[in-house]
């Protein structure tokens, strides 16, 4: 995007950044990083049920990118979606009772991990059928233009997705039509066991993806949480209020969509119960020597940004907020069986009710307001360290008729 | 009662183009139906009228449209997502009965799809079996969804309109076959009509709204209950006027839609009737046809005289070949058949 | 009997393992099931047996690969389609619904599928509404396909090796909840059975197949027929079990295949209980449960003391939350209430 | 593919066919037209029925690809497939008997227009759901690796086809495999009323939809069937014994698949009843200077490979051939409605029978021959012209109860 010449000259938008919104990022990349921490625990705990899948490693992907968006542009993600809900400003509490299937829960209980929803924040889902978000990420865009509204649109989607013929023919739609919308293939180099290169044909070359829908294509250092945020600033910005001839509007306006590969990894499994053996223990280590907290922490302690206390604080609060998180989740009722049979249908019949809206939209003004620091309201104290928390061993619940295997335990997910 | 002549095409016209007028959230999408004015002229004028912003020409991208319509929908616009045939629905069934009817329930209530997905249904006339889906007995099995099947001019009119309305995502299915209905006076049953076949225009009634849920008796009848629904309805009332001759008087009942089903006024009919046929256009095994026997079953058995029998297309695919292809579909002929069979014991 | 311990999930890889052995036309691919040795170690060593020439691992490319078997089907192969989950079918819903089971119809009878769909269906628990579907209802409507849905490794691998020799094209419906039965002790119903739970190895029959279309009798009984298929059968046998306490004797019967359905065999159940419960685990709405409960009318009417109750998943989606869920799901407490309602009046 | 000082050195496989060959080819494209003719023909007097599809205009692209191939080749295409079938060499009076819904037919009439398949000369259908037949090539591809066979797949699919998921999904499973097909876009320009441009991004140059699954690309002229010949005939061979480590082969072996463009223009409508807004008369009347037939025609004729004479006699052969599967279409059976179900399942059960194999099948042998000049056995003579042939309206047939519209008939199709 910029010439060779030109690099030097054109000032990168993540310098404008103050050092409170540095601050933020890294604030917030370690609050996933904690948050996903007590999620395997929890996990672990059998508190969480269903399939499960962390953000570990990948922080920077989302919260550079969000970081570089307004606050009402629109998000859609895959199933792995824990730090995009809370790079949002989804509150912890809910996104963790959420995950115990609590009636506090963002979507009460209803979604689960690969659900996670939160529409005051402009967080459109966690989809769990692979590249099935990338079409609804194109129906969001086509609504930003067809309201003339200055956002745009960011699509996420793993690097499995490439492989889906949704995921091509929403690339399609978006470029004839000149959407506002990012694609942005989180690049952990893995679909569950399968490497990218076993794959996705070019995959040593995403560009040529988006050349084939003409569409600009940028790859980013996903490990980078700065450069991810120059990546995703400078394209979101140009592409503000794109239209489409062929649509109706008056002229093309805004650059239209554009792709994105954000080089990244996951430390840990691809859900909660993988092996591991398509990888190595060294090539994991690798990988975790670039760790994009740590290389801010560091960037930040280099320039002066930040003092040692202040990263210690960040990382004590993110601690804590992650543990109050649980705590809330743990004390949260569950949710009614009388839930059954609302948020079926909007305008019910039959056996079908009319729904509770989830606390998370109820409380919207609020939550807007910590959208600068998420779950901040919480007022638990202490670090919760490696501490085990309460383990109520809800598998006890399970009923014995539904228990005859216990597969769903021990397999891969 | 009036004597307004229009084609079912043109009342489906009329509904989008009034809920259009009426709401600027609402759009159209589809193949062809801009610029072409629509495959089978359903759309005809509606992009003149309304600009290509809102009528809309999509690639042949099913699934990429299909599931534009559902985050659309996400973010608060109504679209209307036409598909030139429900047999191309296919492609896109992981949008259609994943992402649009269980988004509100994942969600927690946040986000309600008020998406309507259209096109024609059933057999088109020898097109063949990928061609030639009915797909109401595949999907009617999906809550969150919602599903309607007209079988009248003012019917699709006035479904169509509350299709539009309803936030839930709603299945519409039309029927080549019946695009012309109304045109043509031969076949025009409106003599058993509580209602005319057409509906009023938008000057006599700017809000004509047909409630789901709500079966529409198409013709009374004392000795038989035919339920069908879309095309069928059609066939059922050739076979009620064939039979009023032998002198078996017919209920035709329509359920109209089938999420809802108004079973209670099919269980009334039956109850007055005792003798029930179900006429389905798709296929029998786990079909909207054995749900509505079944329903019958259990909340009249007592009631009923005989067995309910069900009419379905025959459990093969669709063949090209016309003779077969007719032999393949439920028919008057099929149905008469049907009632002389089950009131044989009345 | 034989005392053999093996899990559903080994049954499985035998039976894939010796039809692989018996012909080379036979191969495997799906998701991870090569180098990963499946997501769910159904295919556990298969690779290194076999070699990545027919354990292939594919991309996450439902429709790409169901339909690649669908073509080498058409060349003289005999895929075996793995997905994941049934869930993830729906993106290649085309491909597995028009293009495998319609070939040979549209061909004149060219072109024969031998291919065999597989993989989990029905909840895994608390995976939510996408990734929790039960496709048995909606795709048994399909004429042209086969369908089994085996309840015990016996039945998984006596019925996969027939699904493999099966010139047409199957979809077999395995269970995630399943795979590790036959693994624990506790919750062996095999007293009841004429058959183990555990097949012949090998040596002991190397042809062992299951024919489709013939119903097994998990469990004799005279005062009421349960009909269930794949993992309900084992709530049917606990059910069952809580009620012989109660005096109350139950005859569970298992289908194991929905197309061709042995209805005859559940009739003749029907006829000596006169009382019956029809246990289905996906929707209720135009269901194989529906369809069985309406061929029991049909044909057995005047045999039924009472009318049959289908026992089904709730009609909504399926909820993450863990008490949701095991509410909407069938039990045995729901079945065992079932056959009280309806054993009432005896 | 060939350097720019190359061109000149290297020989056009064209350049060997003989002088037999090329008439051959020529009849086989006049043949195709005089067909589709009496189909048109056949259609508005409704003895054909539901939707069809003509190939008039496109015939080089599937005379000059299929003669590149060998007989063994399996070949696959989207529902306007007459002219593949042709030029494979199915008989013409069973593809006639096919679309008049015949015991006859390719099909015994199960099939359709849209749904031509010939084992014999292995042509695997016909299929017309858009893109759906990508899918079935690969896994026809896949087949011939896995059997160690020194064949290709062709895949024909029309411009459309290229917004539909499954196409992407076939390429990239073709790409990672290395799997020995050509998949073949006929660029027609339009899909139904569509004008690629305002579908397909990146219109302009196609080849960049290889690039993204890194297959090499061939722009052809689908105008010129020499052109296309030379195409095919370089691709195909370069690409025998295709075999892919990652699927167990010992080494990769042969080019890998394809992607080639074959640009070329229907001259009539998108099925029989489209009123063709969408482009202009002059449009068509362009390309139908550019014409295939007409073109082969003068180069034989400048080069003195053939007489005017022999042009008109194979003209004429090619009328007589298509007017006699006219009549033999017409004498031949219908389809008996005990037909109905046989053939849905291989191994019956209940209602369901096993069906008598198509005669196409049971003739074989002969129709193994007749590869090399379809139809010929048929011994009608006299050149049909425009007669109107018998017109006994089988519309009249029409139950009365299933003619409440007549909607079908004058609808696009
Ligand atoms: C259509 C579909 N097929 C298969 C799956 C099962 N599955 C869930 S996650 C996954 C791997 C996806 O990998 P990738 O897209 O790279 O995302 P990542 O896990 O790396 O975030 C698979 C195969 C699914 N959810 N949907
Ligand atoms: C999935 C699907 N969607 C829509 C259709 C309806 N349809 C039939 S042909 C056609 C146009 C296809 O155009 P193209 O691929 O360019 O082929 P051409 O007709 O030019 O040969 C459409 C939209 C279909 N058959 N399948
Ligand atoms: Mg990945
Ligand atoms: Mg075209």
């Amino acid at each position: 995007m910029t010439t060779a010449t030109g690099v030097k000259a054109e000032l990168r938008p993540s310098e404008s950044l103050s050092a409170s919104d540095l601050k933020g990022m890294l604030a917030r990349m370690m609050l996933i990083r904690r948050f996903e921490e007590r999620t395997a625990q929890s996990y672990q705990q059998a508190k969480i049920g269903g399939f499960c899948h962390l953000y570990i490693g990948q922080e920077a992907v989302a919260v550079g990118s969000i970081t570089a968006l307004k606050g009402d542009d629109p998000i859609i993600t895959a199933y792995r979606d824990h730090g995009h809900a809370l790079a949002r400003g989804m509150d912890p509490r809910y996104a963790m009772a959420e995950m115990f299937g609590k009636a506090t829960g963002c979507a009460k209980g209803k979604g689960g991990s690969m659900h996670f929803f939160d529409k005051p924040h402009h967080m459109y889902g966690g989809h769990a059928i692979v590249g099935g978000q990338c079409p609804l990420g194109v129906g969001l865009a086509f609504a930003i233009q067809y309201e003339k509204k200055d956002n745009v649109a960011v699509c996420y989607l793993g690097d499995g997705a490439l492989n889906q013929g949704a995921f091509h023919e929403a690339m399609n739609l978006a470029a004839i039509w000149r959407l506002p919308i990012i694609f942005v293939v989180e690049n952990n180099m893995y679909s569950m066991g399968t490497h990218i290169a076993r794959g996705t044909s070019m995959a040593e070359d995403l560009g040529k993806k988006a050349e084939a829908y003409g569409m600009p294509f940028e790859r980013c250092d996903g490990k980078d949480v700065l450069a991810t945020y120059d990546c995703f600033k400078r394209l979101a910005d140009a592409m503000r209020g794109s239209t489409c001839k062929a649509l109706g509007f008056d002229e093309d306006q805004g650059s239209g969509p554009a792709f994105v590969e954000a080089v990244t990894y996951r430390y840990k499994g691809h859900s909660m119960s993988d092996p591991q053996k398509y990888r190595s223990r060294d090539e994991v280590s690798e990988w975790e020597e670039r760790d994009p907290i740590t290389s801010l922490t560091n960037y930040l302690l280099e320039r002066g940004t930040a003092t040692q206390e202040e990263i210690k604080e960040l990382d004590a609060n993110a601690k804590k907020i992650s543990l109050e998180a649980v705590k809330y989740a743990t004390e949260s009722e569950d949710l009614g069986v009388d839930e059954l049979f609302t948020d079926v249908y909007v305008n019910p019949f039959g056996p079908y009710k009319k729904g509770q809206p989830p606390l998370l939209m109820l409380d919207s003004d609020e939550s807007d307001e910590s959208a600068e620091e998420p779950g901040e309201s919480g007022d638990e104290s202490g670090d919760a360290g490696d501490e085990q928390g309460d383990t109520d061993d809800e598998q006890s619940d399970e009923p014995a008729d539904n228990d005859e295997s216990g597969a769903a335990d021990d397999e891969a997910k | 009662m009036s004597t307004r002549q229009i084609q079912y095409r043109e009342a489906l016209n009329e509904a989008m183009s009034e809920e259009m007028e009426r709401d600027d959230r609402v759009f159209l999408m589809g193949e062809e139906v801009a610029y072409y004015n629509g495959a089978y002229k359903v759309s005809q004028g509606m992009l003149e009228r309304f600009g290509p912003r809102r009528v809309v020409d999509s690639p042949i991208s099913e699934t990429g449209f299909a599931g534009l319509g559902v985050g659309a929908a996400m973010y608060g616009l109504r679209p209307i997502i036409e598909f030139m045939s429900w047999s191309f629905c296919l492609v896109a069934a992981d949008q259609i009965i994943n992402n649009a009817p269980k988004m509100l329930y994942m969600s927690g209530g946040q986000f309600p799809i008020p998406c309507v997905f259209r096109g024609n249904n059933g057999a088109g006339g020898q097109l063949g079996s990928t061609h030639s889906w009915a797909v109401e007995s595949m999907f009617s099995s999906v809550p969150g969804l919602k599903m309607a099947i007209p079988a009248t001019p003012r019917d699709a009119k006035g479904l169509l309109k509350t299709a539009i309305r309803d936030d839930d995502p709603v299945f519409f299915l039309e029927s080549e076959r019946m695009l012309g209905l109304g045109a043509r006076g031969g076949k025009d049953f409106s003599r058993y009509l509580q209602n005319n076949w057409a509906p009023p225009t938008v000057e006599e009634d700017d809000d004509f709204l047909i409630p789901f849920g709500q079966a529409d008796i198409k013709k009374q009848g004392t000795d038989c209950t035919i339920v069908a629904l879309g095309r069928p309805v059609h066939f059922a009332l050739e076979a009620a006027e064939a039979l009023e001759a032998e002198g078996i008087s017919c209920e035709v009942i329509d359920p109209r839609t089938v999420r809802p089903l108004d079973i209670d006024s099919i269980i009334k009919s039956v109850r007055k009737t005792n003798y029930c046929v179900v006429v389905d256009q798709s296929w029998p095994f786990a079909s909207v046809g054995s749900e509505i026997a079944c329903q019958i079953y259990e909340r009249a058995m007592d009631d009923l005289d005989n067995k309910v029998i069900r009419v379905h297309n025959d459990d093969v695919p669709a063949p090209y070949a016309r003779a077969l292809e007719q032999e393949m579909l439920p028919n008057a002929r099929k149905i008469a058949e049907a009632v002389r069979q089950v009131t044989y014991n009345a």
